[in-house]
């Protein structure tokens, strides 16, 4: 049932132009390697998901590949702004860019609510925040027990979920450990599951009976790429690479430095190399 | 022993927290004072990051809300939608963190937009968690610098509800906590008014005047009755602090490729 | 923060007469030792909650402890009826008891509101089923967004719940696994917890960084009680006594035998030696 | 190879299962065809118990829906809330089995009392999972032992829906699954008449009359015009079956504490 294919097979198979697409992870775990590829193929018109959109999504959004970002927090953790992100906002460049802005609690309910198959999602939240003036998304139901004002969103169904994950099985089963995130969620909601991962193996050998897993039969895709979290990081494989995201605010800042780094560092690499690449 | 006006800042904030203590932790100031915390007067505080992570005691400051560090040495790691559901939903967090690029008398954050939503001056990262962090924790700590850029009559955005117009305006909206309790400055420690929740001054760091206070302040900003004198950074203090962020600084530029 | 003490302390301190108790578990981790003390203190007038009453239910409903039991399936797995159970809802035999019955869905929605302090939970269920009719906890609310119709159900807030698990370290951070049910809901869902465990150790030695794990600070108090959740079982310690829940449908079939097995098993039987008596 | 009419029953329900559907497994009669599907035609079938336990492999038979063997041999086994939400809500499960006390013409059943509810004569045990398996499993397969007392013309509460009273019904409710495609008993094959949705008999095991079907049916029940004959079992699946029910009978019995 799970495709095990080549990076270039997945993206070029799977990414859609115009399609909405969630590349999640929680600073942990996420799926650069399938970013860059996606760049590459220059797709276009994409509405990016995520709750943290952090480089690659600058990346993405400042190479055109974007028409809508829907996010709760889109910064360099730690380090300051996404100047990519901030450019195509604040002067359309390369092209503008449309935000839909949640908070973390509201896309992650929505993304549960995804999985859960609901419309929606219901919680106690944006209390008197402008938020909800700002986002039509944003709507209120009454308890029906008690009467009590809850804030609601529609569930998140990305046309295509892709992230990254420690290893998968022969048959395509795929586990994750450590901060894990939303990617369970992001995986279940969405219609296509792409999963690139460190290792293939015979045995999965989960640690713990209630690991977190996911079934080959809701896998849609399997992908090898080592090191294909780098610059973030894979428990249990390599540790986060701070320096490059303190390195990027720079690169970042302006076009040209930017446009420059990713000619030498996207666009003339190979998928196949991406993970060793950055692993340098 | 000499200290900056940041590491009164973060003694200051580590201070006010107890070993009882369930934090929400922001990464930058809040994650400094939480850890100082721990490593000085309130050993068993739980830490607590959005990424999921439950009791987390990392040996040095991560850069992120999700480093490895976190993890490896937290008692369990959640998914983030437990994390926001049963954690800081189901009201098991005593304290949250919150700063932002502004706030404005009645504690009122804004970290979305400088100017309009629509076409913004400065696109800022956005609110994160801190929406709710900031109605659904027990109550809430700022950490931020003072500067008349930062501390406006008026934030251009509510990204998190403080005190809104002051008075019982969280008690009409139906939130239930405390709200913004306390707001720790790099010259001052400021405290809600009992009755109008404006945000007066109580406690003056070293060596700062009243005079520096108002200029660094964008509104007529109102000092308490009874003031205090923050007490000067302890050489315990100012060691730790300084031992945990040269870890920090070795650990983080260790695997340093800026060309790659 | 969590109190270490004994069977007999523990339910002394914490179960009132009239409280709602939540004894959870599914098939696995039955905290039968501490159902048996509560029978032993003769508590009364309890509102018992959970998903699948079984054996340690019939025999609280049978000893008259109880006022009235929220569930979804109360039945002897794979064997047949709960004898008692139906005995007192049937005859009222030792006193009527009051059902108010949901489906499995509706109860695990339920629980998980109550962990996540939401007054309701809403869901996709309950369709053309006359529990609608003879249950006025089961309500529906409209999709703000799409119109869908869709169930809800009133947040489940146990006074107690009390749980079985297969150790607690010094601090009182408790870990299960296996078959961990909705015990994590109903624990973070009470206002107190109890927590049975198999051992106490050093150190939890947690297989995986995701582990299912309460914090101390959950926890009310821990009880040491080896073999505990027999004759249910405990992943890693022991297994289940099937033999045990077949030969129960005959034990409990009629009053005179359940009464003296109660008398031999359980009254006269001292909350420490449960463990060991029932293992053997 | 002489059998049971029990044997038949489960050899004919295991027979519909296929290597790629993921099946809500219920305990008892479901539970031996998915598993006899497993050891037989379909060894990649994936089996789901409510418990938790995705991708369960036991060697035996479970007596409980939560046995040991379940989680030990399952891929991964999550918590009760997630099952219900992510997998059986969340439209993963292609296949769910129904049983209980009563069921009528239009498979709906009933498995939460015989009589009244306020006063009933007999309290079943309830529905469990089975009011949403009902609708939210892309379909259902009844596997239940025929007779008047069963197979009744109206059940006297509906616990777990079928199809109402035929027709559109299930659309009208908003309900977008099957519901009930196969009633397989000890007798026969029951299928939903493509428009009424009133079941009807497609297949009769082998030396069943009409007469016998009849009588121990409930209500005028109709044969469809392209009647089948099923195939006896086959060595194969009938010492497969029994070398189960053996492996199952020595394991649970294995722990006999009576007085215990």
């Amino acid at each position: 049932m799970t495709a095990f294919l080549s990076l270039h097979d997945a993206i070029e198979q799977y990414v859609r132009d115009g399609a909405s697409l969630a590349l999640e992870g929680f600073t942990h775990l996420i799926p650069f390697a399938a970013g860059a590829e996606i760049i590459r193929q220059q797709k276009r018109d994409l509405c990016l998901i995520r709750m943290t959109p952090d480089l690659i999504y600058d990346q993405l959004i400042g190479m055109g590949c974007v028409r809508k970002l829907v996010f709760s927090w889109g910064g360099n953790p730690g380090v300051g702004s996404l100047h990519r992100l901030r450019d195509a906002v604040e002067h359309g460049w390369p092209r503008p860019l449309e935000l839909e802005e949640h908070s973390h609690a509201a896309m992650a309910n929505a993304y549960a609510a995804g999985a859960a198959g609901l419309p929606c999602a219901i919680f106690r939240g944006y209390q008197g925040s402008d938020l909800v003036g700002v986002n039509p998304h944003i709507r209120f139901i009454e308890c029906p027990f008690t009467g009590e004002r809850l804030a609601a969103v529609p569930a998140i169904r990305p046309d295509l979920t892709i992230i990254h994950a420690q290893r998968a099985d022969r048959s395509g089963n795929v586990l994750m450990e450590g901060i894990i995130g939303v990617q369970k969620e992001a995986a279940l909601a969405a219609a296509q599951v792409i999963v690139t991962v460190e290792e293939i193996v015979d045995d999965l050998h989960a640690p713990s009976p209630n690991s977190t897993v996911l079934p080959y039969w809701t896998v849609s895709a399997v992908v090898c790429v080592p090191g294909g979290a780098h610059p973030s990081y894979a428990h249990g494989y390599y540790g986060r690479d701070n320096a490059f995201y303190t390195a990027w605010d720079e690169i970042a800042r302006n076009r040209e430095t930017f446009l420059a780094w990713m000619q030498e560092h996207v666009l003339t690499t190979q998928p196949e190399s991406i993970g060793d690449e950055q692993q340098q | 022993m000499d200290y900056s006006t940041g590491e009164m800042m973060a003694v200051a904030a580590a201070r006010v927290l107890k070993n009882e203590d369930v934090c929400f932790v922001g990464i930058g100031a809040p994650s400094v004072a939480c850890n100082l915390a721990r490593l000085t007067h309130a050993p068993n505080i739980t830490l607590i990051y959005e990424s999921g992570t439950i009791g987390a005691k990392p040996d040095v400051l991560p850069l992120s809300i999700g480093d490895p560090e976190l993890s490896e040495t937290a008692l369990t790691t959640v998914s983030v939608p437990e994390m926001f559901r049963y954690w800081l939903q189901g009201g098991r967090i005593s304290v949250g963190f919150l700063g932002g690029a502004q706030l404005d008398r009645f504690g009122n954050i804004n970290s979305s937009v400088i100017g309009s939503y629509e076409h913004p001056k400065v696109r800022l990262p956005g609110g994160g968690g801190a929406p709710e962090i900031a109605s659904l924790c027990g109550q809430t700590y700022v950490v931020m610098r003072q500067s008349r850029r930062t501390f406006v009559e008026q934030v251009d955005f509510i990204t998190s509800f403080g005190y809104g117009t002051g008075g019982d305006h969280r008690q009409r909206l139906g939130i239930r906590t405390q709200g913004p309790t306390l707001v720790v400055t790099d010259l001052c420690l400021l405290q809600p008014d009992p009755e109008t929740k404006e945000l007066v001054v109580t406690s003056i760091h070293p060596n700062v005047t009243r005079e520096t206070i108002r200029q660094q302040t964008g509104w007529a900003l109102r000092f308490a009755d009874s003031m205090e004198q923050t007490p000067p950074p302890t050489e315990t203090e100012l060691t730790v602090l300084r031992e945990l962020h040269a870890r920090t600084e070795q650990v983080h530029m260790g695997k340093a490729t800026p060309d790659d």
